[in-house]
């Protein structure tokens, strides 16, 4: 038993796996989102023709208070961690229960979003803008759709009881996920909508 | 045993097996052994597929315009009583690449052989994520069949080449394909995902599972190549997974970021596939060379030469490996000062892959060398590797590199280093650990038939290929002698087709010796090549869980003839009678 | 070489177990569509005894645009089969101003009949890297036959609008494909990517009652049921001209159309369907 | 059998040839010591009773020894081409008052345009010739390349050119070749179904006759342009 | 488990440091400052409020050096990838 508790020599990260591949899992999706802006600064550093103007193209209030709202689901999501990590289960599920519900209603408002520009003939179609826009936006909001799925799946095990003070891995990777992708919208609205 | 359980790491111990229906326990498996043996089958499958496309396009090239023997088979729209059409000519080129690429060497380096040896080597109990590993192999399964498929949809498979440069892939009416099309990028898709899936649970593993003792710098060299080739599919990929995304989408809902009428840029697929694509290449060469090294230390009884400097040239080569795509757009119209600098990263990259064969050599100088059939293909690995690394430098000189671009000078490169290089490793790595994977020895006889066999027949096919590239043939050319300059060059393709359905010929006959072992082959010791490394302590084959308990490690990975034993091997988890001088 | 053949054995047993086969014959029957689905059931045939005839000749007025020379230089296997230089020429006149490769067709008037589709296929050779005839008729559903007389590629890309099109290649002299379309359509372009210079035309009618005018400008329609018809000329380069004409009993009428340079530049419709069964619809334009 | 490189009639190609050699030589040089070396040891370090093998966990030295020689043969090649490939492709090296031809790909044919009496492409008395390209010896030619549908890629084997022709973009080359003669243009990236069969006519004419082939069809472009 | 035993970070105040900033961003945006000033404003606020994210929610800031660097890592090849493709405009 002495060698099991010998087995991390040498320490490299002192981290168990889930945490460990939740955060190489990550890595990759830096890159995928890398592809997918670096293509459009790319294309619309390269263009030939005038850019459009976000704030003329698009409805940037609405978007600045979604923006908020994801914002709100981070902290809520990170109460939750924070409830755990002091044992209280009520406050976990009541958190999960509030990040599912407001990272839904982003993509509510999302969806709004989209077809209200859709019915002003802003579509994939029309030109660089709209092929970039909807693509990018798209593949954020459909992490932002898998993301509620999996909180709402850990919430449904907090009910269960199945996390404690001493092991809430499950609470902890879904956190690192949900805030990337709330990293990730920080940045798209920067550059999609603002610049 | 509950302190185990208690463990932070939370790592699975199935230590005694427990009794599994056949589905659980040889499909829906999550034993790693039993995932990386299925990833072997389904390879195989693909390889042969991948080769039968090879033998067709050959046929065309050396018989333009015959009726080839069954094509008759073949629906009207792809070879109208057996004879190929041009579309379907450009389909077979496609399909061939994608499949050998994709489908057959990619997965047999990583899927396979890094599901079967890295728990086994590092000492632990499986992957550190069984699930996703199994999803991970039936997501290959389901992209491979639907790539299959798409020869039998109507439009055909799709014919823009494995790089699928944009407009042609990008527009059904150019290319005349788009089903076959959409398939393809849907198919690679869900590949990506799937390796994605397993690089996370390789780097994960080889990071937190080690066993005791099992320091980075005592790790086999396998394993350090595909920690490093994890890494790089890891970061390249989902670049390339975006890029489908935006071609998928230019196919079919009308966004344009590949077509040029509204602003698109051509160029800015090329950069995106080859940011993943050079990754690639080392993807694909980088675990064979961690095979030829296990066995070419085998093979002649010594410690690795200079195992650090192997290490640092690994990890040198992924490094650099992110920063010449360009090497591959010389002559696509990137801005000329960019193609200078590729140039120079191209040639440096040149280094570590030379540092690495002179470590061959300098393991086989002094040894005392066995000659069995795993070491023989190592050391076909190394002399056809060469070649390939040599004809490499030809194409980083940029101003060289203007007239054998995309002619069968590049052909043969890319022979030389995938099929000399990554599938004799693959070969070498098949013999060398089929005893510990199904239990049973091939025979060596056979075995060494079927490596002269291909030795010869691969340098009859693929070495002429150099000077056809230099009579200036170029790549996926239906019908070159056409052209006055290729009007003497008929004769030449004519022998290497022959050659090429030889080489065919040979790889079914490893199938029919793969398989006949399986069965018939006589049963293997635990240990057959007199190894070091851990997994040759196990029983043959391992079973479920590998380990009752984790063996602990004393030293590095080589420790071939040690002056102060009789034995001339030492096994990493045994310790000498005297001190053992492993590292210094 | 039998190796070759078992392993094709292998793969499409293999085949067979990957993807279920189950689309097997979809790639073969790619193209405009297949022959028998929705063939016309079988039709009233029009009593030989008072089928009618409407015939007549197309004629051209005013100086035809020039033709341009055609350099084959570079396909000796079809320089060699022209006597001539080889042009291109959009308005052929014969002499007496017949105009040529104008599409004859009955646009209105059959109401819903129907009628079987001629079992001999149409052809459309490839012969001299020029496409004989310039203008061919099929009824929907009818075969037409491709042919390659060259020993050189051609490729046959179609363009339709309604039916689906093809782009098929034939490598060798001696090739035949053939392929059906399964709606009217008026016309469908035809063009060889690998010879600029090379177009067709295809007419596609719910009828068999269709003519191309000959190099002197006339042409025949027979075997027509008696009763009133809408008849439309139509031109590559100068558009459409269109008459009503009715024909009696075992009579035959006559239809002479007239073309002239200045109709030249016009709109030309294409990829227009005619259907039969609701004449008021698919006017020009 | 025809196994090495077709005629060079170019002033760029004599370089590019050169280096090819001289690259051809290191590296042959470097395949003897591989090739030979691996044999030799085979032979020489096999398995034999009573000998065992050198228990040795590498030699620094050696390691330094092929780190660098490689590297600095490679450095120096990269030196050296880079020289050469800033003389053909780098915008500072394009002669000045070439004659300038529009060259435009297309499935699957290669339409030429030639700049007018006025010798300036771009105006309306350029005219248009389908898979001809014709131009002087002994004269710099500047071909500005482009693409009406997908990427293609203008080879000519025997002046050592080679360039994809982007949709989107306009690629100047330039070249000069040193006789005359007939070559054919071939397409070296892959277009489609009509790929094998994307080749046009290559002329290269002595100065004189060029002008003569040159002053008939301007004549022509003008009566075309008249009508 | 990784912020255990360390002191609770203030989450609320990172919240509405990010909110701030978020609307400043807004503010930024539309202020019509000169368009180069604009940019860089806007992307130091994003690449600020990222940071925020990371180091306080992901607890980034209380793991092992080895991780942070797992962490960054990627944004080395990303960025070698979005500067060299844009250096084709060049």
């Amino acid at each position: 038993m002495e060698a099991e508790a010998s087995r991390f020599e040498p320490a490299t990260f002192q981290v168990n796996d889930k945490k460990l591949g939740m955060w190489i899992f990550l890595a990759s999706e830096v890159m995928f989102f890398t592809g997918l802006i670096g293509a459009y600064i790319i294309l619309r550093w390269g263009a030939a023709s005038p850019w459009p103007v976000p704030g003329e193209v698009l409805n940037v209030p609405i978007t600045a208070g979604n923006t908020f709202i994801l914002i709100c689901s981070s902290v809520t999501m990170v109460k939750a961690f924070a409830a755990i990590e002091e044992g209280n289960q009520k406050m976990l599920k009541v958190w999960l229960l509030a990040t599912a519900f407001i990272g839904a209603s982003f993509v509510g408002v999302q969806v709004y979003e989209y077809t209200e520009l859709i019915h002003h003939g802003f579509l994939p179609s029309s030109g660089l803008y709209g092929s970039a826009f909807f693509t990018m936006t798209g593949f954020h909001g459909l992490h932002v759709t898998i993301g509620v799925l999996c909180i709402l799946w850990v919430a449904m095990k907090a009910f269960r009881g199945s996390y404690s003070q001493a092991d809430h891995q499950g609470v902890e990777i879904i956190g690192l996920y949900w805030h990337f992708v709330d990293l990730v919208w920080i940045i798209l609205f920067t550059i999609v909508y603002l610049i | 045993m509950a302190t185990m359980m208690a463990e932070p790491t939370g790592v699975p111990v199935r230590v005694e097996e427990h009794p599994q229906s056949f589905i659980r326990k040889y499909i829906f498996s999550t034993d790693h052994k039993i995932i990386g043996i299925q990833f072997l089958f389904t390879c195989l499958f693909f390889l042969l597929i991948g080769g039968l496309l090879a033998v067709m396009l050959r046929f065309q090239l050396g018989f333009p315009g015959a009726t080839m023997p069954g094509g008759s088979l073949l629906p009207e729209t792809m070879a109208p009583d057996g004879i190929i059409l041009p579309e379907f000519y450009n389909s077979l080129v496609t399909m061939h690449g994608t499949f050998m690429v994709f489908f057959a060497v990619m997965p047999l380096l990583v899927g396979v052989y890094a599901n079967y040896l890295i728990p086994v080597q590092i000492g632990t109990h499986d992957m550190a994520f069984p699930r996703l590993n199994m999803m991970s192999y039936w997501m290959f399964l389901v992209s491979g069949l639907i790539m299959l498929s798409s020869f039998w949809v109507i439009g055909g498979a799709s014919a823009s080449g494995w790089t699928q440069y944009a407009p042609l892939s990008a527009s059904p009416e150019a290319s005349g394909v788009s089903t076959g099309q959409i398939l393809w990028i849907v198919s690679i898709a869900i590949f990506a995902f799937s390796s994605l899936l397993g690089s996370v649970n390789y780097i994960t593993t080889i990071i937190n599972q080690r066993a005791p003792g099992m320091t980075w710098l005592r790790l086999p060299l396998v394993i350090w190549t595909l920690f490093i080739t994890a890494i790089l599919g890891l970061l390249a990929i989902p670049v390339l997974t975006a890029a489908l995304i935006m071609l998928l989408f230019d196919q079919t809902i009308g966004t344009t970021f590949f077509l040029p009428d509204t602003g698109g840029q051509p160029l800015l697929w090329q950069h995106l596939f080859w940011f993943f694509g050079h990754p690639e290449v080392y993807i694909l060469i980088l675990p064979g060379m961690g095979f030829v090294s296990e066995i070419i230390a085998n093979g002649s009884r010594k410690p690795i030469f200079g195992y650090k400097s192997m290490v640092y040239a690994i990890i040198a080569i992924a490094g650099l490996g992110f920063i010449v795509w360009g090497h591959h757009m010389f002559q696509s119209g990137m801005n000329p000062a960019l193609g200078m600098s590729f140039m120079i990263t191209t040639l440096i990259i040149a280094v570590p892959s030379a540092i690495k064969v002179f470590n061959w050599m300098g393991t086989m100088w002094g040894g005392s060398i066995r000659f069995h059939t795993p070491f023989l293909f190592a050391v076909g690995f190394v002399m056809l590797f060469a070649i390939g690394g040599f004809s490499g430098i030809f194409m980083a000189s940029s101003p060289v590199d203007i007239f054998i671009h995309d002619t069968y000078f590049i052909v043969a490169h890319i022979h030389y280093v995938l099929f000399g290089g990554s599938l004799f490793a693959i070969f070498g790595a098949i013999y060398y650990w089929f005893p510990k994977m199904f239990g049973r020895m091939i025979n060596e006889t056979a075995g060494k038939i079927h490596f002269f066999l291909t030795f010869v027949l691969f340098n009859l096919v693929f070495f002429p290929m150099h000077g056809l590239g230099m009579a200036g043939m170029m790549r996926r050319i239906y019908e070159p002698a056409q052209y006055e300059h290729l009007s003497g060059i008929q004769d030449t393709n004519t022998m290497v087709s022959w050659a090429a359905f030889g080489l065919f010929a040979s790889g079914l006959y490893f199938m029919v010796l793969f398989f006949w072992s399986l069965f018939k082959g006589k049963p293997a010791p635990e240990n057959p090549w007199e190894a070091t490394t851990l997994e040759w302590t196990l029983p043959s084959p391992p079973m479920h869980g590998n380990w009752k308990e984790l063996p602990t490690v004393y030293h590095g990975p080589y420790e071939y003839s040690h002056p102060d034993m009789e034995k001339d091997w030492l096994l990493q988890n045994e310790r000498p009678d005297v001190v053992s001088p492993a590292h210094h | 070489m039998s190796f070759r053949d078992s392993t094709w054995v292998a793969l499409f047993a293999a085949v067979a177990l990957g993807c279920g086969g189950g689309d097997g014959d979809a790639g073969s029957s790619d193209g405009g569509g297949d022959a028998g689905s929705d063939a016309p059931a079988a039709a009233p045939a029009v009593d030989p005894a008072i089928a009618a005839t409407v015939s007549g000749t197309v004629s051209f007025t005013g100086t035809a645009p020039a033709g341009t020379a055609i350099d084959m230089s570079e396909e000796p296997a079809c320089a060699e089969k022209h006597t001539t230089t080889p042009m291109i020429q959009p308005v052929r006149v014969g002499d007496g101003g017949g105009l040529g490769d104008v599409f004859v067709y009955v646009k209105e008037g059959l109401g819903d009949m129907t009628f079987p589709t001629p079992a001999a296929a149409a052809v459309l050779d490839q012969n001299g890297c020029e496409y004989a005839p310039h203008v061919v008729g099929v009824m929907a559903g009818q075969d037409l036959n491709i042919r390659n007389s060259d020993p050189v590629l051609h490729n046959i890309n179609t363009q339709p609008e309604i039916n689906r099109g093809f782009n098929v290649s034939q490598p060798r002299a001696g090739m035949e494909s053939t392929r059906t379309f399964r709606d009217a359509e008026v016309m469908i372009p035809v063009k060889c990517d690998v010879h600029g210079w090379m177009n067709a035309y295809i007419g596609v009618t719910d009828n068999p009652y269709h003519a191309v005018s000959s190099a002197d400008g006339s042409f025949t329609i027979s075997g027509l049921p008696p009763g009133e018809y809408v008849i439309e000329a139509w031109h590559a380069t100068l558009g459409v001209s269109t008459q009503t004409i009715t024909v009696g009993d075992a009579e035959t009428g006559t239809a002479d159309f007239s073309f002239s340079e200045d109709m030249a530049g016009g709109p030309v419709p294409m990829g227009e369907t005619v259907d039969l069964a609701h004449p008021a619809g698919h006017t020009a334009g | 059998m025809d196994w090495s490189f077709p005629i060079n009639i170019s002033t760029q190609g004599v370089g590019i040839d050169n280096m090819f050699w001289l690259i051809f030589w290191i590296t042959g040089a470097a395949f003897l010591i591989v090739e030979v070396g691996v044999l030799w040891f085979l032979w020489k370090y096999r398995a034999r009773d009573g000998h065992k093998a050198r228990y040795t966990h590498g030699h620094l030295g050696a390691e330094i020894i092929w780190t660098t020689i490689p590297a600095v043969t490679m450095v120096a090649l990269g030196i050296m081409s880079g020289q050469m490939w800033a003389d053909i492709r780098s915008p500072s090296s394009f002669p000045e008052n070439a004659l300038t031809i529009g060259v435009s790909a297309k499935q699957f044919e290669w339409n030429v345009t030639y700049p007018g009496a006025d010798r300036v492409l771009g105006n309306e008395d350029d005219f248009t010739i389908r898979n001809r390209f014709e131009f002087p010896v002994d004269e710099p030619v500047i071909v500005r390349l482009e693409s009406e549908d997908v990427i293609h890629s203008f080879f000519i084997p025997e002046m050592r050119v080679k360039q994809d022709a982007v949709p989107g973009m306009t690629i100047p080359i330039w070249f000069e070749a040193t006789q005359t003669g007939e070559f054919q243009i071939a397409c070296a990236e892959l277009c489609g179904l009509g790929h094998y069969r994307m080749r046009a006519r290559v002329v290269v004419h002595e100065a004189d006759a060029f002008n003569r082939w040159y002053d008939e069809h301007t004549g022509a472009a003008q009566v075309a342009a008249a009508d | 488990m990784s912020a255990e035993g360390k002191k609770k970070p203030r989450y609320m105040a990172v919240f509405g440091g990010l909110a701030a900033l978020t609307a400043i961003e807004v503010a930024v945006a539309f202020m019509g400052f000169e368009r180069r000033a604009t940019v860089l404003l806007l992307i130091g606020l994003a690449v600020y409020k990222a940071l925020l994210v990371a180091m306080y929610f992901m607890h980034l800031k209380w793991e092992t050096r080895s991780l942070k660097i797992l962490a960054v890592a990627p944004l080395l090849p990303a960025a070698i990838m979005v500067i060299v493709v844009l250096m084709e405009n060049f």
